[in-house]
C-alpha cells in the first residue's frame, strides 16, 4: 500500500555509483575488514565501481575517483572514510575536477563513527557496510546544485583587549582592516599588564606590552572601546551585526588627560575600596586610575563608591579640581551597532579562587597569597613598590609555593593549567632575588615543555630553590615543634624520599589554576559557538582548525580556548588574525547550498512553516496562496521542512527522498 | 518530631554518659525517640576488614528492622556514634548501588520476613538538633548558658568523611554553632576539628594511636580550651580515658576534660549532673563547669 | 644503631603478581586505582603514615606493580584507622580507605597478615564477638585480643578498666542483642550464598 | 456499442457510501443512462451467483466501499477484482480502513467480549457469541462469516486501480471519476482521484490563521465554544486540515466542525498521523517538558485523533505485512 | 568482575544485536560522536547515525519509517535547550517527539525504543553513555513485537492462547 497511493518518487537518471573505501592507514583497516566492505559495496545494484585505497584523501586517492568518473562514466560518488566535517569538501572538489557536480557526492563516516569507537571487528565491519549501503542508496537521489556564496565584510570585531586581542587587532589593523576592539575593563592589557616579569626570559612585561597598548590606542584603523561589552550578534559569516554596550565612566574620555588632580581632590582622603588591578592588595578612591600605564590613560568613577552617584550629595571637589571639566555625572549606558564580516574572540581566563580549597587556609590565615597577588607584590608599580613583605611588613625568611592549586584535581579542574609550573619558577626566582628567603616548590610533576623552559628550571635548581615532589595536603598553624610556633606549616609527602614532611614557612604562594571566564556561557551563546565541558571555547578541530569555531567567520585567540602562556597566546592570536584576513581577502565564502524551498503545486498555504523560521525567510504569497522561501535569508536548518504536513517544503541535500532512502539503506542490506 | 533511635554497642557501655545525656537533651528539645527493637551491631570498621558484604548485610538488617516496625513512608534513624552513622550510611549506599549485594539482601531478608525498601534516612544528633530543632529553640532552652566556657569542638572523622551530609568537610561548624547557642565560646582550630583521634589504634598500637589523641588535646590546651566536646563514643573514650597513659608516655601533666557535646548542652539546659552522667567521667569537668556557673 | 646487614633489593618480574592490581581494582573502592598520579596527598594527610612501612601512595604503586607480598605483609594496611582523610583529599577521587579495606580482606583471606599483630587480631575478635552475641563487647574483645597478641597490655590498661567498671562504663556480662543472634548469623549466611551465586552467574555470562 | 458494465459493492461499511452515490441526484440518471449497472446489492436484487456467472473482466469498473474484516468480504473482494477491469476503492474504509479500522486498537477477543458481554446496552446473561457454524433443528448447519483478527483496507487484500477517498466521498469526486472513466481520461494507476493538496487550500477560514500561529492551549469541540469565523486550529481545536487532502469543499468547516481527516494524507506524506504530528508539534508554544506534557493532556486519544480513518493504512501501525515495507 | 559494569560487552555475531537508527544534528550531537571517535571512546556498535543540519528537520514520519523498516530503536540527538545553532529547532524537535511518544505509548511500543537526548559538541562521553545504555536496554527488550501493537485496549488482560492466535493470524 505504501507504493500504491503514497509517495510517487521523481524519476531519476540511472545512478551509476562509484564507492571508495578508505583504509586511512590502519585507522580504519585495523578495525574494519576493508576488502569485505568493498566487495559488499560491489554487490549493490546501482554501484558501478567499488575500490579501496590506503588514503583516499591523498592526491592518488582523489585521482582514483577522477579517473573512474571519466573512464566509467560514474555519475554518483560515495567515499567511506572519515567524518564529512573533515573531508567532504576534499572529495566534492575531486568530483568537480572530474566534471561532476560536487553535490552528486555522499560520505560514509566509518572512522569516527565505526573503527575508532568499536571493539569487535566483525560488528564494526557490519556497521561500516550498512553506512555504505545507506550512502549508496541516498546518493542516487542527489541532484546538481549551484554553490552558494556570501560576500565578506572587511571589518573585524575583536572581543577582549588582553595580549591576545591586542595582537590580533594590531595584525588586522596593520593589514588595513577596520577593527573594533571591545574590552570590558577600564583599560586594555588584561592579565599581562599585572605581571612584573615574563618567563623564561624575565623581560619586563610592562616594557613589551605598554608600547603595544598605546599603538592600539593611536592606530587609525582601530576603534578601541573599553568598559564595553558585546550585547548581541546577529547575521552570519561575512555579515555580522554586533550591538556593543558602553558602560558610563563618568569621565569624558576625550577630555581627560590623566593628570589625576581629581583623585587627589576627592573628598575621600584615602583609598577605601579594593583595587582590582592590585588583586585587592591596595585600596583606591571612588575616582581612580586603574594603573599608571592604563590605556586609555583616563580616570573613572566607581558608581558603587562615589558619594554623589550613590546619594546625590557630595561637595564634588573632583569637579572643581578638573580644569578640563572632564567629569560628567550624567553619563548613561550607550550603544553602538557595527557591521563586521569576521570576529576574533579573545576573552581570556579567570584565575581559580582558592577559598574553594579550605585546606590551604587562603583567606583564613595571614600571608597565604595567590600567584596573581604575588605578581603584584613583586611588581615595582605594585602596592609594595616591588617589595615582597609579610602582613607585618617584614621580609619573609621562607616561602612555600604550592603548584596545581585547583588544577589536575577532579573536584575542581581535571586539566593541567599548563602555565603554573613556569609561573611558579618565575615567582620563586623573583622572591629569592628580592628577599633571599628559602623558597620551597611543592609540585606533582614539573612541566617545562617550551623554548628555554627546561633551561630556566635548571637555572633555579642552581639558585638553591628547594623542590619537593609532593602535593600539599594542608597549610595549617598547629605546631608540633617549637620551631613551628607562629609559622605556616605545609604538610606534604616528599615522594622522592617517601616520607611525610612538615615545612614551616612565613609565606605561602598558591599557584592557582586558570579557569574559563565565569560568563563563558553567555559569550558562547552570543556568538553561537560551542564550549568544552570545562567551559573553554571549542575549536573546530583540535589539530587542523585550532583557531576556527563551528560558526564560520568566528575565530579564537588566547586562553579563552584553553590555558596558554603568553608566547602561545600571541602565536594563536596571529593565527586567528591570519584566518580572518584570508577570508576577507578572498572576499567571499562558499556555504552549503542546503537551503529549503517550497513546491507551489503541493503547498496548501496552511502557514505551518511560517513561524518555524528563525530568520523570517518564509513568507506567504497571498495571490497564489502558497508559502515561499527567500534562499538568501535561509540558513538551511530544515525545521520548516520537518514541519510541513504536505511534503511541499523540501531541503537541498536533505530531501525527504534522500532521508528515506538513507534510512532504508541502513536497514535493508545488512 | 519522631525518630527511630539506634544506640549502637558503645552507648550501652563506655559511651553510657552519651546516651544518658543525649536522651535527656532530646526530651527537653521535644525530639521523640524510640529505640529500635532487636538491633544488632553495625559492623563498625573492624568487621569490614574481615568481610565487607557481611558487614553491609549486618548493618542493613538494622535498616530493615526499622522498616518492619514502620511499614509506611520514610523513616528517620538517629545514630549518635560516628562509626555507626557512617557504616549504616555506607550499607544503605552499597545495598542500593551494588546490584548483586542488593539482590542478595532483598532475597535473604524477605525469606527472613523482612523487606529492604531503602526508606531509612540516617541522621546524626548534631544534624537533628541544628537542622530539625533549630538553634533559636536551643537558645531558648538553655536556661543556664555556658558563659565564659571555652570549648574545643571535636567532630571526629566519620560524620564528615567520606560523605559530607550535613556539615562542611574541612571546617565543620554544627557543634560550634550548637554550643555557641548554649552560651559557650568555641576555639578556632579548623585543622583539628575532624583530625583522626586514633580510633582503635589507641588500644592496639597505643604508641601511634595515643599520639594522635595527644596532638588534639595538646592543641586544645594551646588554644586555652577549658574542655573538649565530642560527638562519638570512641573519640571521647580516646580523648579521655587514655590521658593517664598519655601523661606517662609524653611526660606531660596534661589534664583536659573531654565530654560529649550532649553533656554540655544538657548542663546548659539546666539538667541535673547525675542525669547527664557527668559524675562518671574519668577527667572531672567539675572545675570547668563551676567556672562558667560563677 | 641500625643494623647494617644487607639484603637484596631488586625485584625480578618472576616475583611479582601481574594480576594483583587488577584484582584489587575490581573490588569495591578500587575502581580508580589506576588513575593515581603518585602525588602523595594521601600520605601527607594520613595521620598514621609516619609509622607505616610504606606510605599509602607507595602501597598504591606497589599494588599496581603487583608487589603483593610487600603490600599484604607490611603494617601499612593495618595501621589505617579509617579516618577517610586520604579519600576526601585525593585529587583523583580514589577511595583509598576502601582500597585499604580491600587489601585487609585480601590479607586475611590469604592469611598473609603478621600473626601476633594486634589489629587483625582485634578485627577477628570483634567479628567473633558480633557473631556470638549480635553485638560487640568491648571488654571481651579487647581482653581476647591482648591475650592473643600482647598479654602485658592487659595489666597496662587494668587501672583504667577498673575505673570504668566502677562508673558502669564497662560490662563484664556480655551484652547480647534481644532475640537470637543465631538469626543474624543465618541471615548473613543466606545473603553471602545468594551473593556468591549471583556473582558466579555474572562471571559466566561475560 | 454496449454500455460499460458497472458494479457497486459494500464490505465493512455503514452504507453512507451508497448514500453518496444517491447524492448524485439527477446526475445519477445520466450515469445510469451512460452505464449498465450489473451489481448493486443495496439498490437492486443481484446475487453473488450473478457475479460468479460473469466472465473475468466483464465489468468495466467496480466501486467497492467498506473495509475488509471477514472471510466473506475477502472472498467478494477477490471475486469482484477478477470480474472487473477497474477496481476502485470507494470511501475511507476501503481506501484507508476507515472507522472500522479503529478496531485494530483492540484484540479480537476484547472486542467480542465488550460487544457481546460488557457493553452497557448488552443483555446477554448466557454470554452467547456468534458461532461460525450452527446446527439447526432441520438438520442442516448454518454458517456465519467469521470476523478477522484485523481490519484491512481493500488494497491490502486485492490489487486496486484507483481510490476515491472520503467518508462519505464528496459527490464531485465520484462524478469526476465516472466522467474520467467514461471519457477514458484516467491518471496513472494507483492515483487517489482527488486534489493532491491539503485542505487549507480550499478552507474559507485560512485568512484568519495568523502567520505566527502558536498554540498555548488545545480545546475539544465537545467541551468548548467554536468561533464560526476563525481558523479552528488557531482556536486550539485539532483540525487535521493542514495534513488532509482537499476535495470536500471544506464542508465540515462550513458546519463549524474541525476536519477529522477522512480524505487521508496527500501523496507526498508517508503517514497521515506522522505528518500531522510533525505540523502540530511545530506550532505548540510551551518550551519546557512539564508544560508540554500538561498541554498534551488535552489529547487523550492520539490514535483515534490522528488515525481516525486510517489506522490500518498507517505507516507503522498497519498490521498488514508488517515484516516487509 | 565489577557489579556496576554498564558498557555492554560487544558480543560477536550470532547473538541478537538491536539496530538503532540515530538522527543527530550537525552542530552538537553529530560533532559529539565525532569527538567520541577522536577520543577513542568505544561504545556499543548498534547505532547507525544519520546527519541532519538541525534536529528541527527531523520529521516524525522518519521515526515511524525507521521502526517500520526494522529498526529496534530510534535515537534523536540535538543541542541542549538554548544552544540550538538555529536558535529554536531543538524545541520543535522536542514537541514533535513528545507528541509522537504519546501516540507510541498508546500503541503499546516500549518507551525505551524512541529516545531523545540533548548532547553538546563536547559531550563525547555522554554519547558513549547514552548509546551503551540504549543498546543494553534494547538488547534486554529483544526485537519489537510490532504484531503486538496496537496494544490491547486499556486495562484488559488477554488470555495467552488468544495472544498466540493473534500472532499466527497476523
Amino acid at each position: 500500500m505504501d507504493t500504491s497511493n503514497n509517495g510517487n518518487k521523481p524519476g531519476q537518471e540511472r545512478a551509476k555509483v562509484g564507492v571508495y573505501v578508505c583504509a586511512c592507514g590502519l585507522n580504519i583497516a585495523s578495525k574494519v575488514h576493508i576488502d569485505e566492505v568493498r566487495e559488499f559495496a560491489g554487490t549493490l545494484p546501482s554501484v558501478g565501481v567499488a575500490r579501496d585505497y590506503k588514503f583516499m584523501c591523498s592526491d592518488p586517492g582523489q585521482e582514483l575517483i577522477i579517473n573512474d568518473i571519466k573512464e566509467h562514466g560514474l555519475n554518483r560518488i560515495v567515499v567511506a572514510s572519515c567524518s564529512p566535517l573533515l573531508h567532504e569538501h576534499t572529495f566534492r572538489k575531486a568530483c568537480e575536477d572530474a566534471g561532476l557536480n560536487p553535490y552528486h557526492f555522499q560520505m560514509a563516516n566509518i572512522r569516527e563513527h565505526v573503527s575508532w569507537v568499536t571493539e569487535d571487528m566483525e560488528l564494526a565491519t557490519e556497521k561500516a557496510k550498512s553506512l555504505v549501503a545507506a550512502a549508496v542508496e541516498r546518493v542516487a537521489f542527489h541532484y546538481a546544485l549551484e554553490k552558494k556564496r556570501v560576500d565578506i565584510n572587511g571589518n573585524v570585531l575583536v572581543v577582549g583587549g588582553g595580549i591576545a586581542g591586542i595582537t590580533a587587532a594590531l595584525n588586522l589593523a596593520n593589514a588595513g582592516k577596520q577593527v573594533y576592539l571591545v574590552e570590558r575593563q577600564p583599560s586594555i592589557g588584561g592579565h599581562m599588564a599585572q605581571f612584573d616579569k615574563t618567563f623564561p626570559t624575565l623581560d619586563c612585561a610592562a616594557c613589551i606590552l605598554t608600547p603595544k597598548m598605546s599603538e592600539v590606542k593611536n592606530h587609525p584603523n582601530i576603534t578601541m572601546w573599553t568598559m564595553s561589552e558585546v550585547e548581541n550578534v546577529s547575521g552570519y559569516v561575512g555579515n555580522f551585526t554586533a550591538k556593543v554596550k558602553h558602560y558610563p565612566r563618568y569621565i569624558k574620555e576625550d577630555s581627560c588627560v590623566g593628570c589625576n588632580d581629581c583623585i587627589d581632590a576627592c573628598v575621600f582622603k584615602n583609598g577605601k575600596w579594593e583595587n582590582e588591578f592590585d588583586a585587592g592588595l591596595s585600596l583606591r578612591k571612588p575616582v581612580y586610575m586603574p594603573f599608571p600605564q592604563a590605556t586609555p590613560s583616563t580616570v573613572l568613577i566607581d558608581p558603587e563608591a562615589c558619594l554623589y552617584l550613590m546619594k546625590g550629595k557630595c561637595k564634588q571637589t573632583c569637579v572643581d579640581a578638573c580644569e578640563r571639566d572632564a567629569i560628567d555625572f550624567t553619563q548613561q549606558v550607550t550603544y553602538d551597532e557595527v557591521e563586521v564580516g569576521t570576529v576574533v574572540l579573545s576573552t581570556g581566563f579567570k584565575s581559580f579562587d582558592p577559598k574553594r580549597m579550605p585546606e590551604y587556609a587562603y583567606g583564613r590565615l595571614d600571608n597565604v597569597h595567590t600567584s596573581l597577588e604575588i605578581e603584584r607584590l613583586v611588581n615595582s608599580t605594585g602596592p609594595s613598590g616591588g617589595e615582597v613583605v609579610l602582613k607585618n611588613g617584614e621580609k619573609p625568611k621562607s616561602v612555600g609555593i604550592i603548584h596545581c592549586v585547583g588544577s589536575r584535581d577532579k573536584r575542581h579542574n581535571p586539566y593541567c593549567s599548563s602555565v603554573c609550573c613556569m609561573a611558579s619558577l618565575k615567582l620563586a626566582h623573583l622572591i629569592k632575588e628580592r628577599t633571599g628567603a628559602q623558597v620551597y616548590n611543592f609540585y606533582i610533576d614539573m612541566r617545562t615543555p617550551g623554548k628555554g623552559y627546561e633551561e630556566f628550571y635548571d637555572k633555579l635548581l642552581g639558585e638553591g630553590v628547594h623542590f619537593i615532589r609532593g602535593r600539599v595536603a594542608e597549610v595549617t598553624d598547629w605546631a608540633m615543634t617549637p620551631e613551628e610556633e607562629g609559622k605556616l606549616v605545609i604538610r606534604a609527602e616528599d615522594t622522592m624520599i617517601g616520607m611525610a614532611r612538615r615545612i614551616p614557612v612565613d609565606m605561602v604562594v598558591l599557584a592557582v589554576a586558570l579557569e574559563p571566564q565565569p560568563d563563558h556561557e553567555d559569550i558562547r551563546r552570543t556568538f553561537n559557538i560551542s564550549c568544552s565541558k570545562e567551559g573553554w571555547f571549542l575549536e573546530r578541530h583540535p589539530k587542523l582548525a585550532p583557531v576556527s569555531t563551528f560558526s564560520d567567520g568566528i575565530y579564537l585567540a588566547g586562553a579563552c580556548q584553553g590555558p596558554k602562556d603568553i608566547p602561545a597566546t600571541v602565536a594563536q592570536a596571529g593565527a586567528a588574525a591570519g584566518e580572518a584576513l584570508a577570508l576577507i581577502s578572498r572576499g567571499y565564502m562558499e556555504i552549503e547550498p542546503n537551503t529549503a524551498w517550497i513546491d507551489p503545486d503541493l503547498c496548501s498555504g496552511c502557514k505551518t512553516c511560517l513561524p518555524q523560521c528563525p530568520y523570517t525567510a518564509i513568507t506567504r504569497n497571498e495571490d497564489k496562496g502558497v508559502a515561499e522561501i527567500n534562499p538568501v535569508l535561509c540558513k538551511g536548518c530544515g525545521t520548516c521542512v520537518g514541519a510541513c504536513p504536505s511534503g511541499a517544503a523540501q531541503q537541498h541535500l536533505f530531501t525527504d527522498d534522500q532521508v528515506y532512502t538513507e534510512i532504508e539503506g541502513i536497514l535493508s542490506h545488512v | 518530631m519522631k525518630y527511630v533511635y539506634y544506640p549502637g554497642c558503645s552507648l550501652k557501655s563506655s559511651g553510657k554518659p552519651y546516651e544518658e545525656s543525649l536522651l535527656e537533651v532530646f526530651k527537653k528539645a521535644g525530639v521523640e525517640v524510640e529505640e529500635l527493637g532487636g538491633w544488632n551491631c553495625c559492623g563498625a570498621t573492624a568487621y569490614m576488614s574481615v568481610d565487607e558484604s557481611d558487614a553491609m548485610a549486618l548493618a542493613g538488617r538494622n535498616l530493615a528492622l526499622a522498616e518492619k516496625e514502620h511499614p509506611e513512608g520514610r523513616i528517620e534513624m538517629i545514630a549518635p556514634c560516628n562509626a555507626c552513622y557512617l557504616v549504616l550510611m555506607k550499607a544503605k549506599k552499597q545495598i542500593e548501588e551494588r546490584a548483586h549485594l542488593g539482590a542478595a539482601v532483598q532475597d535473604a531478608f524477605s525469606r527472613a520476613g523482612m523487606t529492604y525498601r531503602g526508606e531509612v534516612t540516617i541522621r546524626h544528633p548534631l544534624d537533628v538538633l541544628v537542622n530539625d530543632v533549630g538553634l533559636d529553640r536551643i537558645k531558648e532552652l538553655c536556661t543556664r548558658p555556658l558563659k565564659g566556657l571555652k570549648v574545643a569542638c571535636y567532630y571526629g572523622c566519620q560524620i564528615v568523611r567520606p560523605y559530607a551530609t550535613f556539615d562542611d568537610q574541612f571546617n565543620p561548624m554544627t557543634m560550634d554553632n550548637l554550643l555557641r547557642a548554649a552560651g559557650a565560646e568555641t576555639v578556632e582550630w579548623t585543622s583539628m576539628k575532624a583530625r583522626c583521634c586514633g580510633g582503635t589504634l589507641t588500644g592496639t598500637i597505643d604508641s601511634a594511636g595515643q599520639r594522635l589523641s595527644y596532638i588534639i588535646l595538646k592543641e586544645a590546651r594551646r588554644l586555652q580550651a577549658d574542655v573538649v566536646a565530642t560527638a562519638c563514643p570512641l573519640c571521647q573514650f580516646n580523648l579521655e580515658c587514655y590521658q593517664g597513659s598519655m601523661r606517662k608516655r609524653f611526660d606531660d601533666d596534661l589534664e583536659m576534660p573531654s565530654l560529649f557535646f550532649s553533656q554540655l548542652l544538657g548542663h546548659a539546659m539546666g539538667i541535673k549532673r547525675r542525669k547527664l552522667g557527668l559524675q562518671d567521667m574519668l577527667v572531672s569537668p567539675r572545675k570547668a563547669l563551676k567556672a562558667c556557673e560563677a | 644503631m641500625k643494623s647494617l646487614e644487607i639484603e637484596r633489593r631488586i625485584k625480578y618480574e618472576s616475583e611479582v603478581n601481574p594480576d594483583f592490581g587488577k584484582e584489587i581494582a575490581s573490588m569495591t573502592g578500587g575502581e580508580d586505582l589506576y588513575s593515581c598520579i603518585q602525588c602523595g596527598t594521601c600520605s601527607s594527610t594520613c595521620p598514621v603514615s609516619i609509622y607505616m612501612h610504606y606510605t599509602p601512595r607507595r602501597v598504591i604503586a606497589l599494588t599496581r606493580a603487583g608487589f603483593e607480598d610487600e603490600v599484604l605483609t607490611h603494617n601499612t594496611i593495618w595501621l589505617c584507622a579509617s579516618c577517610y582523610a586520604c579519600t576526601v583529599d585525593c585529587p583523583k577521587e580514589i577511595r583509598i580507605t576502601d582500597v585499604m579495606y580491600a587489601l585487609k580482606r585480601k590479607a586475611i583471606e590469604r592469611g598473609a597478615y603478621p600473626r601476633r599483630f594486634p589489629v587483625p587480631a582485634l578485627a577477628k575478635e570483634f567479628y567473633n564477638s558480633v557473631h556470638r552475641s549480635g553485638r560487640s563487647n568491648e571488654i571481651h574483645t579487647v581482653t581476647k585480643t591482648f591475650l592473643k597478641t600482647n598479654p602485658l597490655k592487659l595489666f597496662k590498661n587494668a587501672a583504667m578498666g577498673i575505673k570504668l567498671l566502677l562508673r558502669g562504663r564497662l560490662q563484664i556480662r556480655e551484652e547480647k542483642m534481644e532475640g537470637a543472634p543465631a538469626e543474624v548469623r543465618e541471615l548473613l549466611d543466606a545473603v553471602r550464598q545468594k551473593r556468591k551465586g549471583l556473582e558466579q552467574e555474572a562471571a559466566k555470562t561475560v | 456499442m454496449s454500455k460499460p458494465k458497472v458494479g457497486f459493492y459494500w464490505c465493512a461499511s455503514c452504507g453512507g457510501c451508497e448514500e453518496s452515490v444517491v447524492d448524485l441526484a439527477e446526475g445519477l440518471l445520466d450515469v445510469v443512462a451512460a452505464v449498465d449497472l450489473v451489481f448493486f446489492p443495496v439498490a437492486m436484487d443481484f446475487k453473488r451467483e450473478d457475479v460468479e456467472a460473469m466472465a473475468d473482466g466483464e465489468m468495466a469498473v467496480c466501486f467497492v466501499n467498506g473495509a475488509i474484516r471477514s472471510d466473506e468480504q475477502r472472498e467478494m473482494a477477490e471475486l469482484l477484482r477478477a470480474k472487473s477491469q477497474l477496481l476502485i476503492a470507494y470511501g475511507s474504509c476501503s481506501h484507508q480502513g476507515g472507522i472500522p479500522g479503529l478496531a485494530n486498537l483492540y484484540s479480537h477477543e476484547s472486542l467480542m467480549k465488550y460487544v457481546y458481554e460488557e457493553s452497557p446496552s448488552t443483555v446477554n446473561p448466557e454470554k452467547v457469541r456468534p458461532a461460525p457454524e450452527t446446527a439447526v433443528p432441520e438438520g442442516a448447519t448454518v454458517t456465519l462469516p467469521e470476523l478477522d483478527h484485523e481490519v484491512k483496507c481493500l488494497d491490502q487484500v486485492v490489487d486496486v486501480d484507483y481510490y476515491i477517498p472520503g467518508c462519505a466521498p464528496p459527490v464531485s469526486l465520484l462524478s469526476n471519476a465516472v466522467t474520467a472513466v467514461l471519457e477514458d481520461k484516467l491518471p496513472p494507476k494507483g492515483t487517489v482521484l482527488a486534489p493532491d493538496v491539503a485542505l487549507c487550500k480550499e478552507c474559507p477560514r485560512i485568512d484568519t490563521k495568523p502567520a505566527d500561529i502558536s498554540l498555548a492551549e488545545l480545546k475539544r469541540p465537545s467541551l468548548a465554544e467554536l468561533d464560526p469565523e476563525i481558523c479552528l486550529l488557531t482556536q486550539g481545536f485539532l483540525c487535521m486540515g493542514p495534513a488532509t487532502r482537499s476535495g470536500c469543499g471544506a464542508v465540515c468547516m462550513a458546519a463549524n466542525m474541525p476536519c477529522t481527516g477522512c480524505l487521508g494524507p496527500v501523496s507526498h506524506a508517508k503517514d497521515h498521523g506522522g505528518a500531522f504530528i510533525g505540523a502540530l508539534g511545530s506550532i505548540l508554544s510551551p518550551e519546557n517538558e512539564e508544560e508540554i506534557d500538561a498541554l498534551l493532556e488535552q489529547i487523550p486519544d492520539p490514535a483515534g485523533t490522528f488515525y481516525r480513518y486510517g489506522l490500518p493504512a498507517s505507516r507503522l501501525f498497519a498490521r498488514h505485512n508488517r515484516a516487509t515495507t | 568482575m565489577s557489579e556496576t559494569a554498564t558498557a555492554p560487552a560487544a558480543t560477536g555475531a550470532g547473538t541478537y544485536e538491536p539496530r538503532i537508527v540515530a538522527f543527530f544534528c550537525n552542530w552538537c550531537t553529530y560533532t559529539a560522536s565525532d569527538l567520541a571517535g577522536v577520543s577513542r571512546l568505544t561504545y556499543a556498535p548498534n547505532t547507525r547515525i544519520i546527519r541532519f543540519m538541525c534536529s528541527g528537520r527531523i520529521d516524525p514520519q522518519f521515526i515511524l519509517t525507521a521502526l517500520r523498516q526494522g529498526a529496534d530503536g530510534v535515537l534523536i540527538g540535538g543541542c541542549h535547550p538554548g544552544d540550538c545553532h538555529y536558535s529554536t529547532g531543538n524545541y520543535r524537535a522536542l514537541r514533535r517527539f513528545k507528541l509522537l511518544k504519546k501516540l507510541l505509548a498508546q500503541m503499546g511500543l516500549e518507551p525505551e525504543r524512541v529516545r531523545l537526548e540533548w548532547i553538546a559538541a563536547s559531550e563525547g562521553d555522554r554519547l558513549q553513555e547514552v548509546t551503551n545504555e540504549m543498546a543494553e536496554q534494547l538488547r534486554r527488550l529483544g526485537p519489537p513485537n510490532l504484531e503486538a501493537i496496537p496494544a490491547p485496549g486499556p486495562g484488559e488482560e488477554l488470555p495467552g492462547e488468544v495472544q498466540e492466535l493473534e500472532k499466527t493470524e497476523a
